[in-house]
């Protein structure tokens, strides 16, 4: 998004609509879920969503650290979106820094919103989210590799929160940007949606769009949001129907 | 009575007065506090403004230091902006590194201003790859009476609209000029409480609400920020809604801090 | 003081013994003081004074943060001197650096002097001054405006406690100096004193002076204390007078 | 029954076991859990693999970047080698500043990479005291059940071996070309159980170990880095044991990570 | 008993004494604990000296480096001062980030050398604007029996009267010589306890103190450094005293200091 | 170690088989041990060998900081070390950096396996080594001041820890290495035994030998550790015979 005196900007959008990876403006990434990879977690999951690569996990309920956090009511919900050093062209510096902070933020509120953190008061909801490679909609990544841990170990949620991204290309709407369209593209819309009310929990954009359009954009996001919405039904089911499995990361 | 007590009593009486399109202090859900706006506050900065939505008050200051480009934007000035949430305005607040929350208003009221184009980054530099302008943006909440984001997004706005470029102290250039803004985006935020939805919210609104929904738009009537914040939900009418409602107050605001002598 | 280094000093005292703003040797700096300007804070007060502006805000007595520090027999008395990174010309790194701690440390030392803390053991009485615009004597100014805040905030205390520097310009001792003087000026003397007791609670001296000059300077900035105490009192008093104002920073 | 009490219970029962030569997963005392390498795991990265031992998962990436050597190396390439006990792998991991275990991770697999003189530094360099090579190698725990030291080593490695110097990329030179890597040691990680010594450890091994001993070897039979951990003692003749197995664990484990296909 | 209470104790007794002008060690009011100091203490620093006041050791080193002068003052070099107030030195004293008593040492033993004109700063200057000697004095605190300030002051003034600019090894110049040092303040620290005001106190009198006053005077007669510290009041009369008194003080510090063997 | 890049490599070995200060290759380097020579710490020791100069001390059992470390059955072991800024040639920034972490672990661990930690339940032994000069081996000197420190304080043991370093110079096995040695020298051991019971519970190394030459290491490291031993007797015979000196840090 509005890279300010980088270079040339590509062609985004062939004469025949179809966009530099071939997809229509409204048709997602290739999707693949994993639940239940990792062993230590009390649920995981790993997504490899385009060329993104995101695994999560969940630990909890439990104590809570640090210890004045804890709330005597329910449980607190805490998530960490970090991305590693590697997942990037350009080498990230180790540690949080304040673009983490704030999808950390977001996370963590559009999960409160969906768990039934009552039912555990006094204890932590942990959820980790760690970007391992990264090309475009990795907060919508995270959220839906994370929400996916949660069903995995079990946390009681009104519902799955799937979440994708809505970007503006070529003066056009489109479904779910990979990188280069997100780098010359001119708006980018994550949103992630609560199937069951058909409420967005988490929303954000950057960029520049009419009313119209972005009316255009929500309507898109939320019906890519509900086949995401199936696709992690399907990990789940999987991952039942075949319970002891671990170990392809 | 704990103040666990105190707080869920209040939170209650605003939802309840919500459902009757009421508020605590009076006001009417589409209605802002009185705002205003100061700019040249503090004569330091080379360009400033204190903004006040009702007992909200946050002062922006910016300053402009000569600088090296990012190698990935040789062509490109760089724009720094930053919300100390100082525990002077709050009960709330701690001392401390910043707070996920003062890391929030600095990132939303950073994307109104990078997306709405507000200042052409291009013109900061003073030799490609080598040597621009790097602009501070500083915002300092004094008292936080709710709704941090618009109030602080109005004072860096106003402060960036009477900025000078301190060229002369530099001797970068032989006079001072004023830093060139093109656009003014204004940040609108609403809350849910049950619903109804609620613009510039107080501090006891804010914690009371199941939601909050930001709106950044600028004068040529585009959307160019949002920023969904707070547990709670809000479903895509509640959303464009909100959108079409901000333009009205973006303006106004707009009108309001272009109006303040300088 | 002592800018090794730096460039051409300025005539600082004009052949008639007046200073660069006109001022004589004895002479204070306009100030303005205003008492309670903040909502949220349980006192507070606002001090121009010269083109120094200072806001100052406590909270308490209140629970103590962080807890460790928590006394058995009084309150503590915690103070962050601050400085915005726009209040002097060199734009300031945000973040507490070695001055400031020091700063926080001598001014909460002069405040835990005069203030009855036995009276509210267990807990924390936070006292938070933030310089907005900077000229010099920043330290006098933001003790002037805790102290107002304090009373403000109905802390019970000896008394208050006005505070000024007084230095050494072109040879001459000086009363409250600005910018130009202090940069430039042979020595440094900030004082805060009780005016019940005529003591010292906060001294700190950097320059060079003879000890009759030493002597005569606190003999000044006696005199000059007892000036200001009484515009904290007037302050105090239009407060007062006028309790429900609030507003004006 | 308290956490405690359970991992009480726990030792005993391993440290039973292990007086009878047993481990509770059915392993002999010097069997390694089934291994894999994965090369290429990460497509950003110059170079990557995921290294597994039975459960244990640990990701290496590196990254090359023009730099400056240190002044008093002015011929010498940098490498920088940092492992991420990041909380998702385990439960006992909290986030903030790396933990003393992280460090000695990182800290021990350095020592290994530099005294066998795995990367010819010298041939990092582009010119002498001004521009040369860093080389970052970014160890991420992604499942911690047990002797990370041998995962992110075999992990660290394979990747080296597959780097990428993306001169191209960062102007540097005409094309990219493989990272010349001259060695491949290998680290190899022993627990004392009472009297017996057992190789790999599992996680809750470890908590019942007496004492931790890795020897790092590589393919031309020097011994190239040990390090002692946990509390515990060796004797001498443990040592010297540990040091004649860790060749043929080193060279079997060398033999994995080199057959897997780039 | 508990800790308070003890402390309590103690204090009353140490006022009980004062107020007799006795101290629990014996000395006299206006009477220093033995000092000697030892320069030459660490051979890898540029400049070093142990000083001790009775139970108090501080160790001060200076390293010299060739650097960057800072923008504003291109015709000067660049002197830091740092006290570490390390937890081997005493129960009250924690691991982690300096604490505001070691900031203040350091900034009142460097107010002192500043002030005094200690070194000529600009004749650290190799290359105005481009490059200088930076003078690191760094101050160890190795046994804290109070009254930290003054036996800080007088390592770290005869660590810099003992340095050497270590032009040769850094290839600045053809041969290392002293650091030239002009002036020589001595800092004097005094306690209030109860009417009695007495010098270089104790741990254990500062425990007691009603205020501390240090002031720094140097061999010319000048005043060039104080600071008030503990809660605690004095009266201008009280500060004129303790000015007086501090030069004889000064003096035969400075005596004892110059008169050790190097 | 391997300091790839740098200067020139000097003589280390004599065509007599004697060492760059003289020495054979299984000869130490001067040792001198003072214990007790700081008053306020529980115990404490000093260490001159060769040209390194180490003071260590002890404190507890007291209170654990940070609280959350408190174990219920045993004393927590808590080591520091540090390097002072000014003890090596280039001068170091003050704080802990990663090897002055991985050192204090690994000292922790060798004192948790002979201390008898079960006798003070829920408290912390601390142990502080500054390194005031340092010419290598400064790990195995810190060890064996902190040992004598220990002692001094009383704390209970099951034997004292001598430790040394054993390197390769110039293809040959030597004790003790000093400074040139080895920045220039093919490795370095470092270990600390148990006399007792003859086991190790430090021991680390880096660099390349067969393992013959880590056999002979060993064996070399372990006799050197013995004639330690003796010398850190008589520094506690010395203290006890003279309790009350204090003093000569």
């Amino acid at each position: 998004m509005g890279s300010v005196g980088a270079k040339e900007v590509p062609v985004l959008l062939s004469p025949e609509g179809l966009r530099i990876d071939g997809r229509r403006l409204d048709e997602l990434r290739p999707i693949k879920i994993e639940a239940g990879p990792l062993h230590q977690a009390d649920g995981s999951a790993f997504v490899e969503w385009g060329a993104n690569k995101v695994m999560a996990a969940v630990y909890g309920p439990r104590e809570v650290h640090p210890r004045h956090l804890q709330q005597n009511n329910k449980a607190v919900i805490q998530c960490k979106y970090n991305m590693a050093a590697f997942s990037v062209d350009e080498r990230k510096r180790p540690g949080l820094d304040r673009r983490s902070q704030e999808i950390s933020k977001v996370i963590a509120e559009a999960f409160e919103s969906v768990v039934f953190a009552e039912e555990f008061p006094r204890t932590s909801i942990d959820v980790y989210i760690e970007v391992l490679q990264a090309n475009a909609g990795t907060r919508c990544a995270g959220l839906v590799a994370a929400s996916v841990a949660l069903a995995d170990a079990g946390i009681p949620m009104v519902d799955l929160l799937p979440a994708v991204a809505v970007g503006k290309v070529a003066g056009r709407i489109a479904l779910d940007l990979k990188k280069e369209e997100d780098n010359f593209g001119e708006a980018d819309l994550p949103m992630a949606l609560v199937p069951q009310s058909g409420r967005l929990v988490l929303l954000q954009m950057e960029g520049h769009m009419t009313p119209e359009e972005l009316s255009q954009s929500l309507d898109l996001g939320v019906r890519g949001c509900r086949d995401i919405y199936e696709k992690m039904k399907a990990a789940l089911r999987a991952r039942y129907s075949a319970p002891s499995s671990g170990g392809a990361a | 009575m704990s103040e666990g007590v105190a707080t869920e009593i209040l939170t209650t009486h605003i939802l309840d007065l919500a459902a009757d399109g009421k508020r605590l202090d009076g006001r009417g859900p589409d209605e802002y506090r009185p705002v205003s706006v100061e700019p040249g506050f503090v004569v330091t900065a080379d360009g400033s403004a204190l903004a006040r939505l009702g007992d909200t008050a946050v002062l922006a200051g910016i300053k402009l230091e000569p600088g090296k480009p990012f190698p990935d934007t040789p062509n490109a000035g760089v724009l720094t902006t930053n919300a100390e949430l100082i525990p002077l305005s709050s009960p709330v607040f701690e001392p401390g590194p910043p707070q996920p929350g003062a890391i929030e208003v600095s990132r939303v009221v950073d994307r109104a201003i990078r997306a709405a184009e507000t200042i052409d980054l291009t013109r900061l530099v003073v030799t490609p790859g080598e040597k621009t302008w790097v602009c501070y943006v500083d915002m300092h909440v004094l008292d936080h009476g709710g709704n941090l984001i618009d109030a602080a997004s109005l004072a860096a706005l106003t402060a960036l609209t009477h900025a000078t470029v301190p060229a002369k102290r530099f001797e970068v250039g032989e006079s001072d000029y004023p830093l060139d803004v093109q656009h003014f985006p204004v940040e609108c935020t609403y809350v849910r409480l049950g619903d109804t939805i609620v613009v510039d919210p107080t501090f006891d609104e804010e914690g009371a609400a199941q939601g909050r929904l930001t709106v950044a738009t600028d004068e040529t009537g585009r959307v160019v920020a949002m920023q969904k914040g707070l547990v709670g939900a809000f479903s895509p009418d509640d959303v464009k809604e909100v959108v079409r409602r901000s333009f009205a107050h973006g303006d106004r605001l707009r009108a309001i801090a272009r109006g303040s002598p300088a």
